[in-house]
C-alpha cells in the first residue's frame, strides 16, 4: 500500500503538469522553511525614509508603507500562510478521518445526529463560520487555525464516510469480522487506510481553499498579528495604497493564486495517478 | 456479401489486440462470434459500428466493406447516416443500455425519427407496432413507462425494438443474453432468429455461450486474443472442430448426459493484450503444441467451402 | 411526492431545535456585550442597568433562551438592541439584496461552469479541456475580495463601463456577480465535467451513439440530463452561501446583505440580530436542502417513484 | 414544483429585485445634483431618528435643525434658538426661539415643539444629553425655559449635538417605530425622500428654507436640490468612486489615502480640526505598568513626530496632551506635556532597576520587559500600534501586539486584561478626562485602573463644582495637569477630518464652518455646471 502511495506520487511528477507543479510547490515550501536565511532583509525592519517605494534593484519587491522589504515579507508569509493553511487541514482531516470513519463504520442515530449537524456546518458559507470562531476563540493565528479546521471539518467527515461505507460492504470485510477481528482493529488497520487515499487528495486541494481563506480572514485584519506577515494580511493593508503602490497588494495575491492553482494542478496529477476516481468532489 | 471484413486491425497506441481478423455475413444469414472476455469480439463489433474513436481506439489496417462501400474512413457524418438506420446494434446489458431518465417510447422512436424522417406519432406508431411483433405485452401503457419499471427480459425486448426502429440491414448483437435468466435468454435468441428469417436481415451474434452457436448460427466464427482461429458452418464446427481451441469450447458445453460435477475447463488464462505470447497466442494452453507453435504465428486459411482454421497442427492432420 | 415532502418536514422539527440552541448560545461565547457599544461617553451605569433590563440582558441565559424560543413561535425574532428595530425588519430589508446577488452569482457560475463543464467532457484529454480548466482554475483560486478591487480597477475606473460600486440596477450588479460568481464556476465545472464523463461511459450513451444521434445531442439531452443530478446537490448545498457569503463582495462593492449585516451585527455584539440572521441562515440551509432532494428526486424517475 | 417553474419564479424575483432598485433611482435631468459618501464611522445608521438613535450620520444634521450650533472654534452660535441665557444659579435657562420656522410638513416651530421634545428623551439611550433638565416651561409662544436638577454648564454643548435635531412632534409621533425609516420630518434644508439602510439616503432641497444658521453663507434653500448620500464601507471603493465621478464628495477620508487624492488633478479636499485623540492607554494595575517610572519611560519612547509622518501621512497634529487643541481647556503647562526623549526614557528604566540584557531586552529580577499591546483591526490603529511596537524596542521593551474588534478590545479593557492599549476617542469636551480617569468609571470607561484621591478630588471640583464655563476651563486644566503628570496615558496624535470632493463636480467652500462637515456647509455647495 505505502510502496504503491510512493510509486504514485513518483508517477504523478513524471508528468508535465505533476512536474512544474510539483517543482513550484517544492520550491515554496523551501522558502517558506528557510525564509529567515532566504529573505534579503529582516521582515519587520522598518525604514520610514523609504517607504512605498517602487520594485528596484535594492528591493525587488518594492517597499510597503512601514519601508519594509516586500519580497523578505512575501517569503516569511508564505512561511505564515502555508503553516496556517496546512496545520489547519491537518488538523481538519485528523478529526474528519476519526469522525467520519466512526459514522460510516458503525452507522445508526449516531452517524444520523452528526451528519445532520456536519451537513448544516457544510452547507454554510465558510467564511461565516470562520468569522464566527475567530470572534469566538480570540485573534492570532490559532484562532484562523481552528476556525479554518471547522469550517472544512465537513467535508473530510463526509467523504471519510462515504468511502468507509463502501468499502465496509466489500467481502474481505465481513471475511476479516467472521475471523474475529474486533471492530477497532477492522476499522483503523483494514478500512481506513483503504480511505485514505482520496481523503488525502481531497486535503490538499482543500490546502489551496484554506490559503485563500487565510487570506481572507486577513483582509478582515484577522489572523496573523503584526508585525508577522501573511500573505491576506498584507493584501489587506495594501488596499489602502492601491494606487500608489498597488505592488504591495498585487503581489501577494498572484501568489495566493498561483499557489492554489499549482496546489490544485498537483492535486489532479496525484488523481490521476493514484486512479483514484476524481468523483470525491461530490461526495 | 452484406458485410465483409479483411484483414482488420484494431490499434490502441501501440496496442493492436485484434488482428487479421476476417469474416463476413450476408442477409438473412446468422454469423456467430464465440470467444472468452479479452478475445476482441466486443471490439470487432465497435469497429463496425465506427464507435471505435469514443473509447480511443481506431482501425490501423484491413477492410469493413458493408453492402459494397468501406467503412474504413469514411466521414463521421456518413458513418453516422448507417448507424442505426442500415446497421444497428444490441448491447450486452439491458439494465444500463437505456436512459433512466427517459420514458421507453421516445427511445424507441429515435432512429425511426432520425434516419427514416418519421414524424413524432408516425414514428410512435412504428415503436408501437414493433412492440407488439417482439411480443411486448400492452405497448401502448409500456410505451409510457421509464425503464426501471420493466423487467430485464422486456428491457432487452426494448433494446431489440430501438436497434430495429431504424428499419436495419445488418444487425450486431454483442452478447445480447447473458445478463438475462436462462429462460429469458432462449426466448430472446428466438426472437432475433425469428427477425432474420423473416425480415431477410444479416445479423452478427456476439456470445461465449456455445450453446447460444448450436441453437442459432449458421456460420461461426471463433476468436482467440484478437485473431479469428476458425471460421466454420455450424454443423460442420460441432461435427468436426479443428481448432484445439474450438475443441476445449466445445468440451465446456454443459450437456445433461454428464456427471454433475464433472464440468471441464480450459486450463490455464486468456493472456494480457500486453503480454502476449510468441508464435500460436494459444500455445501455452494448447494440449497438442508443437514446437513450431511457440515460434511462427498460424494464418486462418480459408478453404472453397467458405471454412477455415488457423493452427499449425490442424493443417497439418 | 407530497408525502415524501411532508416526511421530511417533520424531521425537520428536532434539527430545528438543535440549530435554536446552537445559534442562540454561540454568539455568548463571543466576549463583550452589545450595551458597550450603545454607552457614549456621558452615559451612567444605573442606564447600563437599565439598558440590560430592557433586553433581559440581566437574567440567565437559560430564561433568556427560553423568552427568546418562545417570541420565536409566535414568528417575532425580537428587536436589535444597537439599531432599536425589529430583527425580521432589519432582515427584510437586507434580504433583496442578497437574493438579487446571491441569485445573479448563482446563475452565473451555474450557466457558465456548466457550459465550460460540458465543453470540457467533450473535449476531455485534448487542449480545450485543459485550458478551460485551467482558466476556470484560476479565476477560483484568486481571493474574491482581491479579484473584486481589480475588477473595480479595470471595468469601472479605467474603462468606465459599470459603476464602481453600489445597488442600484442592473449595471452595478455585474462586477460583484463576477467577483461572487467566478469561484463557483470551478466548482460546477468541475463537477458537471466529472458527472459528464462518468455518464458517457455508460452503456445507454454507446447505444445513443449506435443509433447514430449526433454526439451534441446525446450530450445536451441525454448525458448533460443526468449530470445534473449530482450538479443539483451541490447548488441545493449552496443556498446559505447564495444568502450569507458575499460578505467580502459586499463590503467591496459596498452592497447592503444579509453577510454584512451579520458580520456588524456580531461585531457590536447585537445578540438578538446575530440570533435572527444565523436561524435565517440555517433555516434557508435545511430548506436549501430539502429542496434539492425533492427536485433531484424529481429528475429521477426512479427516486421519484420510490418517494411517491 | 417541476423544473421549468421553479426557474420561472426566480428569474421572476430576480427581475423584480432589479426593477424596484431601478424604480427608485429615477433622476430628474434639470436640477442640480449631487452625491455624497458618508464616512465609515457613521455608517450603518439604521434611522434617521435622533432621540432613539445611538448612531446617527449626517443625514441628521440635514433634515433637522438645532438649537444652537457649534463652529469649528468650539464656539456657539443661535440657529433655532436666537438667544439664551443661564441664570448665574445655574439652575434656569431661558431660550428665545427664531420665528416663522415651519417644519417640512407644514407644522409650526414654536415653544410647544420644545415642550413636546425635551421629555421625549425619557427612556432614550440619549437621555443623559438633557439628564439635568428637570422640566421646560412655556414663557410664551417663542420662549421657553429650562429649569434644571442642578447647574450644568455643559448643557449648551449637550444641545449642539447632531442627537438635538428637532423633529416635527405630529410626524413623529405618528410615524411611531418608523420615524427615521420611512419618513423624517424635521426644519432642516433638506427634506427627507427616501432611505435604503446600509446603503443610501436621498434627500431633496426643503425650498421654503429661510433659516440658517450663521455659520452659512446661504441662509435660504439649499443650492444641491437632490442630494444622495450613500455608505460605502471599504475606503479604497469609495476613493474610487470619488475618482471616476459616482461620488461627488467624501465625508471623511483616511488619512492613508491622502497622497492619493493629491495625486489626482480633479481632487481636491478640506481639512477641519479633529474630534478626538489617538492615544496609548496604560493598565496601571498590570505589571509593569504599575510603575510611574515604566509608564513614564515608555511615554518618552513614543515619537509622535515619526508616526504623524509615516502613519498619518503628515496629516494633522502631533498630540502632547490628553484633549483635542481647539479646547481651550488643551492649554496646559507646556512643561507638563509629552514629548520624545529616547536618552531620559532610557535612564528612568536604567534606574527603575531594568538592565538590558545582551539581546537590548531588558530584563528585572529575571523577567524579561515584554508587553502585550492590545489594538483593533482599524488601519490607522494597525499601524500606529506597529510602529510603536518598533519605537518601544529602542527601549529595550519586547512588544506583542493583539489584534480584536472593538467590541473585544472594550471587552478586554473592562475585564483589565490588557496591558498596554493604542486607543481612540471622538468627543470635543473636557469631560472626557472624567470618563477615562474617574474613579467611578472604574472597570469602564476607566481601564486605566487609576484611582488616587487628589485625581479624584479634582475631578469632582471640574465636573460638579464649576459654575461658569470659565470656571469650568480652570478646573478642568488642573484635572489634566495632575492625570498627565501620573502618566497614565500616551499622547499620540490628533486627526483632522478630511473632506474629499470632485472638483470639476462641487464647488466647496474654501473655509468650513461647525465642528463637522454638516448642515452649515452643505448648504453653501454648489453643483458645477
Amino acid at each position: 500500500m505505502i510502496r504503491h502511495r510512493a510509486l504514485a506520487m513518483l508517477k504523478a511528477v513524471s508528468t508535465f503538469k505533476g512536474g512544474i507543479s510539483g517543482a513550484f510547490l517544492l520550491l515554496l515550501v523551501i522558502g517558506a522553511l528557510f525564509a529567515p536565511w532566504l529573505s534579503p532583509y529582516p521582515y519587520d525592519q522598518q525604514d520610514l525614509g523609504i517607504m512605498n517605494q517602487a520594485p528596484s534593484l535594492t528591493h525587488l519587491f518594492g517597499t510597503d508603507e512601514f519601508g519594509r522589504d516586500v519580497l523578505s515579507r512575501m517569503i516569511t508569509g508564505a512561511r505564515t500562510s502555508l503553516s496556517v493553511s496546512i496545520t489547519a487541514i491537518g488538523i481538519s482531516v485528523a478529526l474528519g478521518l476519526v469522525l467520519g470513519a466512526t459514522c460510516g463504520y458503525f452507522g445508526g442515530t449516531f452517524d444520523r445526529i452528526v451528519m445532520t449537524v456536519i451537513d448544516l456546518t457544510w452547507s454554510f458559507p465558510e467564511i461565516l463560520i470562520a468569522l464566527m470562531l475567530v470572534a469566538i476563540i480570540g485573534p492570532g493565528l490559532e484562532g484562523v487555525v481552528i476556525a479554518i479546521a471547522i469550517a472544512y471539518l465537513a467535508q473530510f467527515t463526509r467523504l471519510t464516510r462515504t468511502q468507509i461505507m463502501s468499502l465496509k460492504s466489500e467481502t474481505y470485510v465481513e471475511a476479516t469480522i467472521s475471523l474475529g477481528a474486533g471492530h477497532a482493529h477492522v476499522l483503523f488497520s483494514h478500512l481506513l487506510p483503504n480511505a485514505l487515499a482520496p481523503v488525502l487528495v481531497a486535503a490538499m486541494l482543500a490546502t489551496g481553499d484554506a490559503i485563500i481563506l487565510e487570506a481572507t480572514l486577513g483582509f478582515f485584519g484577522l489572523g496573523a498579528q503584526p508585525p508577522t506577515p501573511s500573505w491576506g494580511a498584507m493584501m489587506s493593508s495594501g488596499t489602502a495604497q492601491l494606487f500608489i503602490a498597488p505592488w504591495v497588494i498585487l503581489l501577494p495575491g498572484l501568489a495566493v493564486a498561483l499557489t492554489v492553482v499549482f496546489i490544485n494542478l498537483f492535486g489532479d496529477a496525484v488523481i490521476a495517478a493514484l486512479d483514484v476516481r476524481a468523483k470525491f468532489r461530490e461526495a | 456479401m452484406l458485410l465483409d471484413l479483411e484483414m482488420l486491425r484494431i490499434s490502441f497506441g501501440a496496442f493492436a489486440p485484434v488482428d487479421q481478423v476476417t469474416l463476413s455475413v450476408d442477409r438473412g444469414e446468422i454469423l456467430g462470434i464465440v470467444g472468452e472476455s479479452g478475445s476482441g469480439k466486443s471490439l470487432t463489433a465497435t469497429a463496425i459500428m465506427g464507435l471505435l474513436p469514443r473509447i480511443g481506439g481506431q482501425v490501423a489496417a484491413g477492410t469493413i466493406r458493408f453492402d459494397g462501400t468501406n467503412l474504413v474512413g469514411l466521414p463521421e457524418r456518413q458513418m453516422r447516416r448507417l448507424r442505426g438506420g442500415r446497421i444497428a446494434l444490441i448491447t450486452q446489458n439491458p439494465m444500463t443500455s437505456l436512459d433512466s431518465m427517459m420514458r421507453i417510447g421516445p427511445q424507441i422512436d429515435q432512429a425511426a425519427r432520425l434516419h427514416l424522417g418519421l414524424g413524432r406519432s408516425a414514428a410512435r406508431a412504428k415503436s408501437l407496432e414493433l412492440m407488439a411483433d417482439l411480443r411486448i405485452p400492452d405497448p401502448a401503457s409500456v410505451y409510457d413507462l421509464f425503464p426501471h419499471q420493466l423487467s430485464g427480459g422486456m428491457k432487452q425486448r426494448i433494446v431489440i425494438a430501438m436497434a430495429l426502429a431504424g428499419d436495419p440491414e445488418l444487425l450486431i448483437a454483442d452478447e445480447p443474453t447473458t445478463a438475462l435468466d436462462v429462460t429469458v435468454q432462449a426466448q430472446i435468441v428466438q426472437i432475433l432468429v425469428d427477425l432474420v428469417r423473416q425480415r431477410g436481415l444479416g445479423l452478427i451474434l456476439i456470445t461465449h455461450d456455445m450453446g447460444v452457436v448450436a441453437q442459432a448460427c449458421d456460420r461461426v466464427a471463433v476468436m482467440y486474443c484478437g485473431r479469428v482461429v476458425e471460421l466454420a458452418e455450424v454443423d460442420a464446427l460441432f461435427a468436426q472442430p479443428r481448432h484445439p481451441y474450438t475443441q476445449a469450447l466445445i468440451r465446456c458445453i454443459p450437456r445433461h448426459d454428464m456427471a454433475r460435477g464433472t464440468m471441464s475447463a480450459i486450463p490455464g488464462v486468456v493472456p494480457s493484450a500486453a503480454a502476449q505470447p510468441p508464435g500460436c497466442r494459444f500455445n501455452p494452453r494448447c494440449a497438442r503444441v508443437a514446437d513450431r507453435c511457440r515460434i511462427e504465428i498460424p494464418e486462418l486459411r480459408i478453404g472453397v467451402s467458405g471454412n477455415g482454421v488457423a493452427c499449425h497442427v490442424a493443417e497439418a492432420a | 411526492m407530497i408525502g415524501f415532502t411532508l416526511r421530511r418536514l417533520v424531521l425537520l422539527l428536532p434539527v430545528f431545535f438543535v440549530v435554536s440552541l446552537v445559534v442562540f448560545f454561540i454568539i455568548h461565547l463571543v466576549p463583550g456585550d452589545p450595551i458597550d457599544n450603545l454607552m457614549r461617553a456621558g452615559s451612567t451605569p444605573e442606564q447600563r442597568l437599565q439598558i440590560a433590563a430592557k433586553y433581559g440582558l440581566d437574567r440567565s441565559l437559560v430564561e433568556q433562551y427560553v423568552t427568546w424560543m418562545g417570541r420565536l413561535l409566535t414568528g417575532d425574532l425580537g428587536t436589535s438592541i444597537i439599531q432599536g428595530r425589529p430583527v425580521s425588519a432589519l432582515i427584510a430589508r437586507n434580504l433583496p439584496y442578497s437574493l438579487e446577488l446571491g441569485i445573479a452569482a448563482l446563475l452565473f457560475s451555474t450557466l457558465t461552469g456548466i457550459a465550460a463543464g460540458v465543453i470540457a467532457a467533450s473535449y476531455q484529454g485534448t487542449r480545450v479541456d485543459d485550458s478551460i480548466t485551467g482558466f476556470i482554475l484560476l479565476g477560483s483560486t484568486v481571493p474574491s475580495f482581491w479579484l473584486g478591487l481589480l475588477l473595480i480597477l479595470v471595468f469601472a475606473v479605467w474603462l468606465g463601463w459599470v459603476p464602481v460600486s453600489g445597488a442600484r440596477g442592473w449595471s452595478s450588479l455585474i462586477l460583484p456577480t463576477i467577483a461572487a460568481g467566478l469561484g463557483g464556476i470551478a466548482l460546477v465545472a468541475r463537477v458537471t465535467r466529472i458527472a459528464m464523463i462518468e455518464t458517457s461511459r455508460q452503456d445507454f450513451v454507446t447505444l445513443l451513439h449506435a443509433k447514430g444521434l449526433p454526439p451534441f445531442i446525446i450530450q445536451l439531452r441525454h448525458v448533460l440530463r443526468h449530470a445534473m443530478v449530482p450538479v443539483v446537490t451541490i447548488l441545493s448545498l449552496r443556498i446559505g452561501w447564495v444568502l450569507g457569503g458575499a460578505v467580502t463582495i459586499e463590503y467591496v462593492f459596498a452592497r447592503p446583505g444579509l453577510g454584512s449585516l451579520l458580520i456588524r451585527a456580531l461585531n457590536q455584539r447585537d445578540y438578538p440580530l446575530v440570533q435572527g440572521c444565523l436561524l435565517m441562515l440555517a433555516m434557508a440551509v435545511i430548506i436549501g436542502a430539502l429542496i434539492g432532494d425533492i427536485v433531484q428526486a424529481a429528475m429521477d424517475p426512479r427516486q421519484r417513484e420510490a418517494r411517491a | 414544483m417541476n423544473r421549468r417553474g421553479f426557474l420561472a419564479s426566480v428569474s421572476v424575483v430576480t427581475l423584480a429585485a432589479g426593477l424596484g432598485l431601478a424604480g427608485g433611482y429615477s433622476a430628474r435631468a434639470s436640477e442640480p445634483e449631487a452625491v455624497f459618501a458618508l464616512g465609515s464611522a457613521e455608517i450603518g445608521a439604521p434611522h434617521h431618528d435622533p432621540i432613539r438613535a445611538t448612531l446617527l450620520s449626517t443625514v441628521a444634521t440635514l433634515i433637522y435643525d438645532r438649537l444652537i450650533e457649534q463652529d469649528v472654534d468650539q464656539s456657539y452660535h443661535p440657529h433655532l434658538a436666537e438667544s439664551w441665557e443661564n441664570s448665574p444659579d445655574g439652575m434656569n435657562w431661558t431660550f428665545k426661539l427664531r420665528q416663522g420656522v415651519r417644519f417640512h410638513d407644514g407644522e409650526p416651530f414654536n415653544a410647544a415643539t420644545i415642550a413636546w421634545w425635551i421629555p421625549k428623551f425619557k427612556g432614550s439611550p440619549n437621555e443623559y444629553l438633557v439628564d439635568a433638565v428637570d422640566r421646560v416651561e412655556v414663557v410664551d409662544d417663542y420662549t421657553v425655559r429650562f429649569v434644571m436638577k442642578r447647574a450644568e454648564p455643559n448643557l449648551i454643548y449637550n444641545l449642539a449635538s447632531s442627537f438635538m435635531g428637532i423633529p416635527s412632534p405630529k410626524a413623529y409621533d405618528a410615524a411611531g417605530d418608523n420615524f427615521g425609516v420611512t419618513e423624517a420630518v424635521g426644519t432642516g434644508p433638506f427634506m427627507f425622500e427616501s432611505f435604503a439602510v446600509g446603503q443610501e439616503t436621498v434627500l431633496v432641497a426643503n425650498e421654503d428654507y429661510s433659516w440658517g444658521s450663521d455659520l452659512s453663507n446661504n441662509k435660504g434653500a439649499p443650492h444641491v436640490k437632490r442630494l444622495t448620500l450613500r455608505e460605502i464601507p471599504d475606503a479604497s471603493t469609495a476613493f474610487l468612486e470619488l475618482k471616476t465621478g459616482g461620488v461627488g464628495l467624501l465625508l471623511g477620508v483616511p488619512d492613508q489615502f491622502l497622497p492619493q487624492l493629491q495625486a489626482e488633478e480633479m481632487l481636491d479636499f478640506r481639512s477641519l480640526p479633529g474630534f478626538g485623540i489617538t492615544y496609548l492607554a496604560f493598565n496601571t494595575r498590570a505589571e509593569p505598568f504599575g510603575d510611574a517610572a515604566v509608564r513614564q519611560a515608555t511615554a518618552l519612547a513614543v515619537d509622535q513626530g515619526a508616526i504623524l509622518k509615516s502613519v498619518f501621512n503628515g496629516i494633522g497634529l502631533e498630540a502632547h496632551q490628553f484633549l483635542i487643541s481647539t479646547l481651550v481647556e488643551s492649554k496646559i503647562d507646556p512643561k507638563l506635556e509629552i514629548h520624545h526623549d529616547l536618552a531620559k526614557a532610557n535612564e528612568l528604566l536604567d534606574k527603575a532597576g531594568w538592565q538590558r540584557g545582551d539581546d537590548g531586552i531588558r530584563v528585572k529580577d529575571g523577567k524579561p520587559l515584554k508587553i502585550k499591546l492590545t489594538a483593533q483591526s482599524e488601519t490607522a490603529i494597525k499601524r500606529t500600534a506597529e510602529i510603536v511596537q518598533a519605537q518601544l524596542k529602542a527601549i529595550g521593551m519586547v512588544v506583542e501586539i493583539d489584534i480584536f474588534d472593538s467590541t473585544t478590545v472594550v471587552d478586554q479593557l473592562k475585564k483589565g486584561q490588557h496591558q498596554l492599549a493604542v486607543r481612540q476617542y471622538g468627543w470635543n469636551n473636557a469631560d472626557i478626562l472624567d470618563w477615562f480617569f474617574s474613579t467611578t468609571n472604574i472597570p469602564y470607561p476607566n481601564s486605566s485602573g487609576w484611582q488616587d484621591e487628589k485625581s479624584q478630588e479634582l475631578r469632582n471640583v471640574a465636573m460638579q463644582q464649576s459654575k461658569t464655563q470659565d470656571e469650568r476651563v480652570a478646573n478642568f486644566r488642573k484635572y489634566q495637569e495632575n492625570l498627565i503628570g501620573n502618566f497614565l496615558f500616551v499622547p499620540i496624535h490628533e486627526p483632522v477630518q478630511n473632506y474629499a470632493f470632485n472638483k470639476t463636480m462641487l464647488d466647496v467652500p474654501a473655509k468650513l464652518r461647525g465642528t463637522q462637515l454638516v448642515q452649515a456647509t452643505a448648504v453653501d455647495i454648489k453643483v458645477i455646471g
